[in-house]
């Protein structure tokens, strides 16, 4: 052995974000040895927040992740669910926050790239991609450079490579000031039986590596990504990644052809921490060794050292274990391609992770008792204080036109075609329902089927109630779902939190975490992949709690599904669903409150589950039954913003006649579980009728047509108005 | 009709065009990479498909045009093989000077996607024999470096030749700047080269030739040309 | 080993998009006496080539062919040890 | 009236998918011996002011905030009349 001693230094531990007693551990494991920088550097990122889920584990392990439609949970690098017809959706989400607050552009873009691999790595054709995300406030002297930045990044990586992108979320609030949140999704099809892997097996089967060469970009990312921000933050500047979507769109086309001839064992992208987490947990999950040459790494840049090379954290690369013999074959696909191939090792039976340079052994560490003795924390937690219910009459009600137009092109409400026009939303020809509905609909090629895909959060409702807050963003993924005919499958996570080392945030992600549980398991949509990104704190001020819930579903027949626009004149406006009380109105934590009263008070709106599935599944059946082709859920901004938005994609007005006076709450409350639908006057009585017998409150509220919302016996407000405010606010905003 | 679609590194929309001309004409095209050296004998139609070939680094089209597949292009279209560029593949064929003019980044530096209106220039060609004159058609555009650019020398000669295809215009037909996405000079969306057998344009008839998909005014290009080469 | 350096740059009387955007980005930030801002491209090749000459035909070559669109680009090259 | 002229090019070290894409290209059209290749940005602005000191601060000014991404890039500034 000639691994040389490097007389590790306390500082050098810190450095590496490893604790005094992970350091003891790590004696342990390599048998009293001290580690070289290169095997420190290694457990630093193998233990690493980003990489060990040392945080969240315990909570994570609470989640329902089977159902008999699901065929990989989390564990592999997305989750994979049965969608019939021998295929299959793979989907997940990831947080790409930091990077994307040092440089928005191509921290975004990475992050896109980063997520693509995850899905594509498993087999699957990308079909569709997704984006949320939070900023600060839009007077901050940052957001606005971010939000163009951000919005560039993803657009300019994902309308490269032609996946379409075709939802997301956008919202802004101070909290983000100093850590914006950037979580993207990617959502692929495969066929069941050409799933891949990563468990390494084969003592003696080739390793090779595949894409581009490694630089020194990013190098400690993976530890950045789990640390705090502070004033010093900047400094870390230059381990920014730069995308290259030209490479990721020749890798994706590359690896599914290699994918179509039986040549891989197992397959791995290389994500954070790069070859270092790769290679071990391939090594890991396959209960073997491996040996790797650094030497037969393709390198971007002079002299780089064996710790560079191992945890550079270079984009658009994979690293696949092949059958013997068969490496001509890869490597003849990746020269078509034009991409760097190169056979760098081979798997043992050792279990060790064995690196070589110039012939010396530069690391050898045991692979299990590593990844076994990842640390997984209790950390204390305290619950949420809960806040009071807040009356509907604690504010003053003004004008409710005014309201509504204010509300209407409000930061949070307007439009998000400005963001939506720079992603290329419609390539692949299979984008049937394009952004600006509830759930963007793509049609899987050559069938009449669809998928629906959505991804929802309302960190205010969390913030006020974690455990609230987590049934409902799992249940508005549900009604965005429903809400376009489709039946809700699985969902993936990304839980965006602060520090969890300070027990009232641990508490918001212990709460969230029972919440998301809670709703999955009672709207039968388990956890297949997820994502956790946690220290998202500057200068103590930390975001709101944001589990972002994206979800996926299936049309079974693209003839039998509702989109939000209304689609004639004379059509019955109904209420479907909710409390059982037409002049209330939930106002607490409403955007009403936030936006016309400047106050953010009182309990979020309870998420009835057993009331939500009910509801979902008759409105649901009503849509695939071919009776109403009308539908939006009532979420942000009450029953006022979900009428406006469906005028004003309809260009149809409506009149609503309640059978009593305006009111604010009745108007912007923002109770949970409802639908607003439409109906023709033939499918009236059959459409009540279905709610009626199940006990759901039905209600019509209305009548389209007119170029107006109007209010029987009240004022009016023209669409064309609305649609100004709507659509002014965001490139206003941004032209500003 | 025997068609063919080239296929560059970083091409993305030629799995769109290739369903299209399936659909349209009943028979699939050849898929042809960027290194052959010859297309397949017979064809009726080369489509240059839409895209990031080669990412679009340094210009758009510019490395693609010097792909080795491209002398063979040029041969057929010159000899008159019809020969149809959609966005990237309009870059393509500027940059290769099949077309003239060039297309550099849009006015407002954004990529855009969305449905324009489209005003047709002319009938008597065989990409547009479909439809009717003065006809106003929806078709979606996706691109960051679509504005039309040319000398007014060129753009005076192309005009009263005939040579342009499509203009960017409002619902009612009416050529106006509010109606044009990128920035184009004269609202110019697609020309034709001096025989009218070549065509490049940056919105993607492909992709509104599907109901499920919105809209079909994308279709009648295609019958046009199935029409005229049968 | 030769290092040569290619400026593109748009023609006169070619719309120049991305310099019109820098120029109005810059006055919004507060810079005024602004007459006009053009963007252009700043290309360097490390060759194997030494000979200056050899070098300066071939990068003119790579200009003609692939650096610069001449319809609306010109280039200027420099050769350096 | 002065002129100044921005070279912005990546820092050294960080990935430039373009110049590695023209290298690619360069070579696939026949020419060899190219050891690499870096794209960068080149500005040209025309200045009412005539102090070219304070030209000088101006322009550092405009590419810390506007013309340079700092995070991957670097600048070169030259002022003449
Ligand atoms: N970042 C984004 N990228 C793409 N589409 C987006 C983005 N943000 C919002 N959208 C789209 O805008 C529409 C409105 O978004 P949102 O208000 O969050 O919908 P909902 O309330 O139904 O969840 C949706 O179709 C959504 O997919
Ligand atoms: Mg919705």
């Amino acid at each position: 052995m000639t691994i040389e001693n490097a007389s590790i230094t306390a500082d050098d531990i810190a450095s590496h974000g490893l604790t005094e007693d992970e350091y003891q551990l790590a004696l342990d494991i390599l048998g009293g040895r001290e580690p070289n920088m290169v095997e420190l550097g290694i457990f630093s990122v193998m233990w690493s927040e980003h990489c060990s889920y040392k945080s969240s584990k315990k909570w994570l392990k609470t989640l329902p992740t089977e159902a008999p439609w699901v065929i990989c949970g989390p564990g592999e690098n997305a989750g994979v669910v049965d969608i019939g017809y021998g295929l299959a959706a793979i989907f997940k989400m990831e947080s790409h926050n930091h990077p994307s607050f040092i440089e928005p552009f191509q921290g975004a873009a990475t992050g896109v790239g980063g997520i693509l691999r995850d899905v594509f790595t498993m087999g699957a054709r990308p079909v569709a991609n997704l984006n949320a995300l939070r900023f600060g406030a839009i007077d901050h002297p940052k957001t606005k450079h971010l939000v163009a930045g951000v919005v560039g990044g993803i657009g300019s990586y994902g309308n490269c490579v032609g996946v379409p992108t075709v939802g997301g979320e956008v919202n802004f609030d101070p909290a983000y000031n100093g850590n914006i949140l950037v979580n993207a999704m990617t959502v692929g099809l495969a066929d069941q039986n050409r799933i891949f892997y990563s468990a390494a097996s084969g003592p003696g089967n080739p390793v090779i590596y595949v894409g581009s060469k490694t630089g020194r970009d990013g190098i400690h990312g993976a530890t950045m990504a789990s640390a705090e921000f502070d004033e010093d933050t900047e400094e870390k500047r230059p381990t920014v990644q730069v995308g290259d979507p030209f490479t990721e769109k020749l890798l994706i086309e590359a690896c599914l052809e290699l994918m179509a001839t039986d040549t891989i064992v197992a397959i791995q992208d290389m994500g954070a921490a790069g070859l270092t987490c790769s290679s071990f947990e391939m090594c890991s999950k396959g209960g073997t060794g491996i040996e790797l040459d650094l030497d037969a790494v393709p390198i971007r840049e002079e002299g780089m050292t064996p710790y560079e090379i191992m945890l550079s954290e270079s984009q658009e690369r994979m690293l696949m274990v092949l059958q013997p013999g068969k490496e001509h074959i890869a490597q003849a696909i990746f020269e078509k391609w034009e991409l760097d191939f190169a056979i760098v090792g081979h798997v043992t039976d050792t279990g060790r992770m064995v690196l070589k340079k110039g012939g010396a052994s530069v690391a050898d560490m045991p692979i299990d008792p590593l990844a076994e003795a990842s640390p997984e924390y209790d950390r204390p937690w305290v619950p949420t204080e809960k806040a009071e219910v807040v009356p509907s009459d604690s504010v003053k009600h003004g004008d409710w036109t005014e309201s509504l137009k204010k509300l209407i092109g409000a930061p949070d409400l307007a439009s998000r075609r400005w963001v939506w026009e720079q992603y290329d939303h419609m390539v692949m020809g299979d984008t049937v329902q394009r952004p600006g509905g509830d759930a963007a609909v793509v049609r899987i090629h050559g069938s009449e089927r669809g998928l629906a895909i959505t991804s929802d959060c309302t960190p205010r409702y969390v913030k006020a109630d974690p455990f609230e807050g987590g049934k409902q963003a799992v249940a508005e993924t549900f009604r965005n779902l429903t809400a376009t005919g489709a039946r809700p499958l699985a969902v993936t996570d990304n839980l965006n939190f602060g520090n969890p080392e300070k027990p009232p945030i641990m508490g918001q992600l212990v709460e969230a975490v029972k919440g998301i549980g809670a709703a999955c398991t009672a709207l039968d949509t388990p956890v297949v992949s997820g994502n956790v990104s946690l220290y998202n704190e500057t200068d103590g001020q930390p975001i709101l709690p944001t589990p972002t819930i994206g979800a996926i579903g299936i049309i079974d027949s693209l003839d039998n599904t509702a989109t939000v626009a209304f689609k004639g004149d004379g059509d019955a406006v109904l209420l479907v669903g909710g409390p059982d009380d037409i002049s209330g109105g939930w106002l607490g934590q409403s955007l009403y409150l936030r936006e016309l009263h400047g106050v953010e008070m009182g309990a979020p709106p309870p998420v009835d589950l057993f009331q939500e599935r009910k509801v979902g599944d008759a409105v649901r059946g009503l849509i695939q039954n071919g009776d109403i082709d009308t539908c939006h859920d009532v979420s942000d901004g009450g029953v006022a913003i979900a009428l406006t938005e469906m005028a004003l994609s309809g260009d149809i007005g409506v009149t609503i006649d309640i059978g009593a006076d305006v009111s604010a709450p009745w108007l912007f409350g923002e109770d949970q579980g409802r639908y607003i639908i439409t109906c023709i006057a033939d499918r009236l009585t059959t459409v009540t009728s279905t709610f009626e017998n199940e006990g759901i409150l039905v209600r019509q509220i209305g009548t389209t047509g007119g170029d107006s919302i109007s209010f029987t016996g009240d004022a009016s407000i023209g669409l064309s108005t609305l649609r100004d405010f709507h659509e002014g606010w965001f490139p206003d905003y941004m032209a500003a | 009709m025997k068609s063919a679609v080239i296929v560059f590194p970083g091409s993305n929309c030629d799995r769109d065009i290739a369903v299209t001309l399936e659909k349209v004409t009943g028979q699939a095209p050849a898929m042809v990479w960027h290194r052959d050296s010859t297309l397949p004998e017979g064809l009726g139609l080369i489509a240059v498909p839409g895209g990031f070939s080669y990412g679009d680094y340094l210009r758009s089209g510019a490395m693609a045009a010097n792909s080795p597949i491209i002398a063979d292009v040029k041969k057929k279209a010159e000899a008159g093989v019809l020969t149809l560029g959609i966005c990237n593949g309009f870059q393509v064929l500027t940059e290769c000077g099949l077309l003239p003019g060039a297309l550099i980044r849009n006015r407002d530096l954004k990529f855009v996607c969305r449905d324009v209106n489209l005003s047709v220039e002319r009938t008597d060609t065989a990409f547009t024999g479909k439809y009717t004159g003065g006809q106003v058609i929806r078709i979606p555009v996706a691109h960051h470096d679509g504005n039309y650019f040319a000398d007014n020398e060129t753009l005076d000669r192309l005009e009263s030749n005939g040579h342009v295809a499509f203009r960017y215009c409002n619902d009612n037909g009416k050529v106006a700047d509010e109606a044009n996405p990128n920035g184009s000079a004269r609202n110019i969306a697609g020309v034709f080269n001096e025989t009218r057998t070549v065509l490049g344009l940056m919105p993607h008839p492909e992709r509104l030739a599907d109901e499920r998909l919105g809209g079909q005014d994308g279709v009648p290009m295609f019958e046009s040309l199935l029409e005229q080469l049968s | 080993m030769a290092k040569a350096t290619v400026h593109v740059t748009l023609k006169n009387g070619v719309l120049d998009p991305q310099g019109k955007a820098i120029q109005h980005a810059l006055e919004t930030l507060g810079f005024s006496g602004i007459n006009g801002v053009r963007q252009g491209k700043y290309i360097e090749l490390d060759l194997a080539e030494t000979d200056s000459e050899k070098t300066q035909s071939a990068v003119t070559d790579m200009c003609e062919k692939l650096l610069a669109n001449t319809v609306i680009e010109t280039y200027r090259i420099e050769v350096s040890e």
